[in-house]
Order: structure tokens, then C-alpha cells, then sequence
């Protein structure tokens, strides 16, 4: 009974105000733009420099000179505008941007985001956009299944993978259950066929009972 | 969310007593004067005044001066030729002037827009207008700490508008507007002429959308 | 001075061993690269290269790796599925990597042709990437201080200039080209075009002349 | 046999290379533009936000849209761009600008300026673009009478009136002599119709005097 990719963009998508600047970070979160409501006026950030941006271009749009965040070949909805990075930049450190979704892989109690970093000793790091994002926006929902392969959490007390942000997240959702960060703790907003019980052993943390359960 | 478009009198209703607003305009230049007469009906008061100038002649910011509306005024170049009312305000002790050097005035507000807590600016090193500031010298040449300037509400003037929000601007009237945009928590823009969207080049819209809450036609 | 009309080879003679070059482009998308090629025909030496990625494949920045003459790059994104080359050298611990996030590597470009001496930013705070620098609390929020990225040589990809170096982009290729346009002693442009001054919509131009020092057609 | 502040503003434009970036300050530097060698290629900024301005605009030209730094209508040339105030003031703190002319009260043998008040405890305040400017052109040049009205000379030891930018001036142009500074000191370039004693008993500086006198 967990949820699909699919249905966890969905779900997310529901939760995007109508007329709401977002930024869909590369990979699952990109699934989000498939369920927004046609008319809901919501317009896309891609912060290599594009307000207004469409569905992937296929065949004859493909233009080297359009991507996303991802380097996928992307369309121009009307009403687009064209900036250079650091103005994209600005634009998500000063609070403008509505929403953003990204992945991650482990998301504190507190709302901390760890999405760009194992901390493997031999990896290569890499960070693309996503601290700016993280402290960017005035709210970030991650989008994760809820347990790792190993059947850990990613929902965590602490994060002790390499911080992307501190305090950031506000939403988390999941393949099983929907969860808010709030100054009051974290509560359970909708599960999916686990019950709180489940979810409070698993993650280790005292969360609240969503009040409709 | 898309820009909402106004009578002036209703945009301005965003202006709280006690707000700052900044205003858009070097000179005439840019200045969105139906939006300040708007102001001036609409009577909030205790504000302060972010713009280039404090007013010229009897109109304009000068009329909103002269009504006893603003508090404070923060801006590079107060006296003019024509800038009797704030002169008598500010001589009489009615009025406080915060004055910044017209480059740091622009990146306090770009500071501001851009979500940057504070920069370190050569401009005004040595100067009286630095008193009181940190300092320090990096890589030799010493710089003056300065903060972001933040508005409530940010009125200003732009050429075209599309539905959405996003503006072009003519010539030197430019000026102040793409900065105040991104720095006002409100942003009003009086525009000659809104468009759909699609009608302007996505290249050439110097504020999207993003920074534009309502806008006034005239 | 008014831009010179140059091949690629004569205009990234301004490179000298040692120096540090910015490098536009997102993926290949505004990446100049006839000017890296270029580049790599020079052979320049011992560079700190500043660019959003470090090369993909085996032929641009990828090339230039491989060639042995990059000792450090700058950048936020390294790692990709076709960035071979830099992840073998930098596991052999051949070259020098500064990570940086991609918006505070634009800042401080732009800090470096805007005279910022530094700012404060809150990207990064609490992150390893953060660790060593210095940082403050300001208005209750917490930042960290970043410098500017300063270049010798930008090489960067533009869409059409004008014989006085007036730049236009297309789409998402401007990215990083107009920022580091700013933020190098000598920019040189890879464009498909070239008019005459005049051609270009003086209100479009995005980035002007005065800091295009050298124009490169294919 | 001083110099008219026309033959001033002919030799301010002597010294402006060709395709030279410049920004002529309100007032009497304004006339440099009238001795511009035609095809000079220079390029006149104005910090309201426009590079490539042309000469003063009439009759239908005048547009209020189209101002310099004085509020003038002026006149747009080709290759002309327009930019807002914060890239403007980025143009000029960042080092781009190759010259910047303006006037002053009062310039320091260090080559420290003052001109945007005199200090006077009744004055209102106001500075502008000036502290802008003079730390940011590569080159200051100031135009001036050496002399005030009460004969004291401009030219100091130290400036008296507050400092609008400190060493910052590169050379001086009067109506009786032009000066450079340099790290050796104050060397006397050209003189109009005064000795060099009188310049150094005048302005009490240890001038340097001209090789050429």
C-alpha cells in the first residue's frame, strides 16, 4: 500500500499553491511538474537561469541552448524570462522562490537536509545548487522514499551524513506517510499503510499523530 | 503568484503607517508619480522614504513630505535646486536624513533582494559617512561593512508590463526600479501598457515576475 | 577599449601559465568551446580553472584535463556520469578541487567585478563547505563570509555581439557568461555573430561593452 | 593668461585615450565632451544607468526618459546599452570605468578628494554618485580654479573640507597649471602663466617641478 514515485509527485503537486514560483530539483522531484493542475499558474524556476519553464522538448524543440538544472533539453512556456546565474542566484537566496523540491538522503527532527553527500571518504563531492536552494526558498519539501535499502530511516534525530542545510525543510514526503516540521516537533500529516507506531519506532523520533488519523 | 492589476488607490493600500517604501526614479526619470499622488490620498504616515532624491518642486515626494507623512528619508542627493520642502523640513528638525553614497544605496537594496547579510563596499572609506562603521582591509584596500535595506513596499516605474508581472523599462528610467523590486516585500509597478504573456521577449524582461506584486495602469 | 575582432588562437594568447580562467557554460550549454580548444592548441599551464563543472567526456574542459594543464578547478558540480577524466585525476590526487555551491561561486564573481570585497551569505552555513571560514549572526540569521573569485581570463559563450563588444545570449546559455564577463582582466567571447554598433536593442544588450575586451566568431 | 575653463575641458580631453570607458561628472567636466575627438571611439557612462551617451538633447530629441546624471535630456548613440542602478554602481566600484572627471573643492597632495561638502554645520548634505566614482574609475581626474575667492589654493596638504574619497586623484587640471600624482609626490605637468615657485608658495606642497619647463 506505500506509494509509487508517481503517486508521491502527485501528492506533492496537491500541496503547491496555485500561482506559486517553484524549483523542482533534478531527478524524482522533476515528476512534480506532470501533476500540476493545467491553469494552476504555477510557474518553474530552473536556477541555471529561467523563470517560466515548460515540459521536456521532444524531437524539433530540442535546443542545446535550453536546458534545466539537469542539462535536459527543456521548453519555454509564455511568459518566460531569461537571467544570468547570478541574478538566479539572488533570486533564490532572497527568499522569492515559493517552493522547492528536492530529494534527499536523510532529513532531521529539526528540518536539517543532508542531500548532496555520503561523506564516503572516496567520493567525489559535488553540490550543484542545492545549499542555495535549501536556505533559498521559503519552503523546501523533500521527496524520499521514507527507508534506505538497508531498512534505516532517512528520517532521522540527527542527520550524520554532511549537512546540505541546516533547519530548512518543512515538508517530507514519502513513500509512507507525509510529514510536517514544525516549531512544535514533527507530526505525521498522512500515512499510507504504516501506522504512527511503526513510524516513531522506525525514525527514532517522538512524532506527532497526524489529528485525522 | 501572477501580478494583480490595481487602480492606484487600491495598490498603495499596501502601505502600512510606520512602513518603509521605497520609490523608485532619478529625478523625473522613473518616478511613478500616480502611485505616489495615490499615496498621498491614501494617508498612511510614519514612513520612510527610500529613493534617490527627497523631492522636487511642490509635487510628487515633495507633496508627500510637505503632508507630514514621512519620518524619515534615506538617499544619496536631498538638496537641489528645487528641493525646498525637504530643505525646510530637515532645517526645522522634522525630519530625519539618512544619507548613502547612491552606489551603496543601490547594492543595500540589491543586498537586500538577494538574500545577502552584509558586504564589505569601498565606497565611502575615509569619508565621514563612514564614522562609525566596521572596517577592514582586505587585500590591501580597506572597505566599510555595509547592511541591506529592505522595503515594505516598493513603488515603482516601468515601460510595459505583461500579465504575469514581468516588466521592461525605457532608457535611463531604468534606473532604480529592478533593484527596488527585488528588495520590497510588495512590489508595485506603474506601467504605460500590459501586454499578454508571450508579447514580450523572454531575453529582454529585465524584472520578472517573480519580484512584481500589482500593477497600475494609468 | 572597443573589442577586438580576433581568432580564437590570437585571443587566448592572453592566457599565461599560472593563470586563472573562467569558463562559461552550464553542461555544454553556453560553453565556449572553439575558445578551449584553443586553449588546449596553446598550451597554457598550471591554471585554476573556475566553471560549474569540470569537463565531460573526453574533449572541451575534459580535454584540458587531460592535456595536464589544469592544477586546481573551482567549481560546484565535478561529479557526473561522463566526468572520467577529472575523477581519475582528482583519485590520483593529481589536481586540486575547491567545491563551492553554485550560487555563491556566482557571487563571488560577481562580487569581484561589482568591487565587493566580500559578503555574507547564508549558503552553506552549518555545511561542511562552511568549515575554517568565518561567519556571523546577523539579524538573527547566520551567514558565512565569502571572497571574491577573481579571473585573469574569462573565456565565455555569447549569441550575437556588436563590433563594440555589446553582448546577447540565448536562452539558458547566458548562465555564467554575463557574471564572469565582469570578473576577469580580459574577457574573450565566442560569438555566432557580429554587427554593426547600432544593431543591437540598447535596452536588451546584456552585457555591455566595457567588459568585452576580445570577440571570437566560429 | 590662465586658461578659460573651455581651453580646461580641451586639455582634460587630450589626456582621455581613444575607446577610453569615461565618466564626465555634473557640471563643468560635462564640457570635456565637446573636445572629444570625432572616431575617438570613447564611450560616455553615465551612472543613471546608460553607457555610449551622445551629446545634450534639443528640440524633439529631448526625451525624460533619456537623462544623464544631472537630470539633462540627453542623446543615446549607437552601440548605446542601458542597465540599472545596482549594475551601473557594479560597473563602476568593480574598476571598469578607465577615467572619471569631476570637480572639486579641494584635492590633497595624496591625491585625497573633497567635493561634496564643505562642512558648513547649517549645509544640507548631499553626495551622489561621487564617493562612487572616485573610488572606483582607474584614473580621477579633477577640473578646478587652482584658486578659491579668497586666493587660497584648492591644491593642498591636506584636505580640510570632509573627504569624499582618499587617494584617489590621479591628476589635476586647473586654469594655471594641470598636476599629477604620483607616489614620488605632486609633479607639476604644464603651467599656464605661473612660475613654479608661485605654485609651491601657493599650494605649500613640495611640487615637483615639469621636466619640460
Amino acid at each position: 500500500m506505500s506509494l509509487s514515485r508517481e503517486q508521491m509527485a502527485e501528492i506533492v503537486a496537491r500541496d503547491i499553491p496555485d500561482g506559486a514560483y517553484v524549483n523542482l530539483g533534478i531527478g524524482q522531484p522533476t515528476l512534480v511538474a506532470d501533476y500540476l493542475r493545467p491553469g494552476s499558474g504555477v510557474v518553474l524556476h530552473t536556477e541555471n537561469g529561467m523563470l517560466g519553464m515548460g515540459p521536456p522538448a521532444t524531437g524539433d524543440e530540442v535546443d542545446p541552448d535550453l536546458t534545466n538544472a539537469g542539462k535536459q533539453p527543456v521548453t519555454e512556456r509564455p511568459g518566460a524570462a531569461y537571467f544570468h546565474h547570478a541574478d538566479s542566484f539572488a533570486m533564490m537566496r532572497g527568499g522569492h522562490l515559493d517552493v522547492c523540491v528536492m530529494g534527499a538522503f536523510q532529513v532531521s527532527a529539526a528540518g536539517d537536509l543532508a542531500n548532496w553527500s555520503t561523506g564516503a571518504p572516496d567520493a567525489i563531492p559535488a553540490v550543484g545548487g542545492a545549499m542555495d536552494l535549501a536556505i533559498g526558498a521559503r519552503q523546501v519539501f523533500v521527496m524520499m522514499s521514507l527507508f534506505a535499502r538497508d531498512g534505516s530511516s532517512k528520517l532521522v534525530p540527527e542527520c550524520t551524513y554532511p549537512l546540505t542545510g541546516r533547519a530548512c525543510v518543512s515538508r517530507v514526503y514519502t513513500d509512507v506517510a507525509t510529514f510536517a516540521i514544525e516549531p512544535g516537533g514533527v507530526r505525521i500529516v498522512e500515512t499510507f499503510g504504516i501506522s504512527d507506531e511503526e513510524l516513531i519506532n522506525k525514525t527514532g523520533i517522538p512524532l506527532v499523530p497526524s489529528p485525522f488519523a | 503568484m501572477t501580478a494583480s492589476i490595481m487602480s492606484a488607490a487600491d495598490a498603495v493600500a499596501a502601505v502600512r503607517d510606520g512602513d518603509t517604501v521605497l520609490v523608485g526614479g532619478f529625478g523625473m526619470a522613473g518616478m511613478p508619480v500616480d502611485l505616489i499622488d495615490a499615496l498621498i490620498e491614501y494617508g498612511a504616515t510614519g514612513l520612510t522614504i527610500v529613493s534617490n532624491n527627497a523631492g522636487n518642486g511642490d509635487t510628487g515626494l515633495a507633496a508627500l513630505l510637505a503632508a507630514g507623512r514621512v519620518r524619515k528619508v534615506v538617499c544619496s542627493f536631498p538638496r537641489q535646486a528645487d528641493s525646498w520642502v525637504f530643505d525646510r523640513l530637515y532645517r526645522d528638525g522634522r525630519i530625519e536624513l539618512e544619507l548613502v553614497p547612491q552606489g551603496n544605496l543601490a547594492e543595500r537594496m540589491r543586498a537586500a533582494g538577494a538574500g545577502i547579510g552584509a558586504f564589505f563596499s569601498p565606497t565611502g572609506v575615509g569619508t565621514p559617512l563612514a564614522e562609525g562603521k566596521e572596517s577592514r582591509v582586505i587585500d590591501g584596500r580597506e572597505y566599510v561593512l555595509e547592511y541591506p535595506i529592505r522595503g515594505d513596499v516598493a513603488l515603482i516605474r516601468a515601460h510595459v508590463a505583461d500579465r504575469t508581472g514581468n516588466l521592461v523599462y525605457r532608457k535611463t528610467a531604468r534606473n532604480f526600479g529592478p533593484v527596488m523590486a527585488t528588495a520590497a516585500t510588495v512590489t508595485i509597478a506603474q506601467v504605460s501598457r500590459i501586454v499578454e504573456p508571450g508579447e514580450l521577449d523572454p531575453e529582454a524582461v529585465v524584472t520578472p515576475a517573480i519580484y512584481v506584486d500589482r500593477l497600475v495602469l494609468p
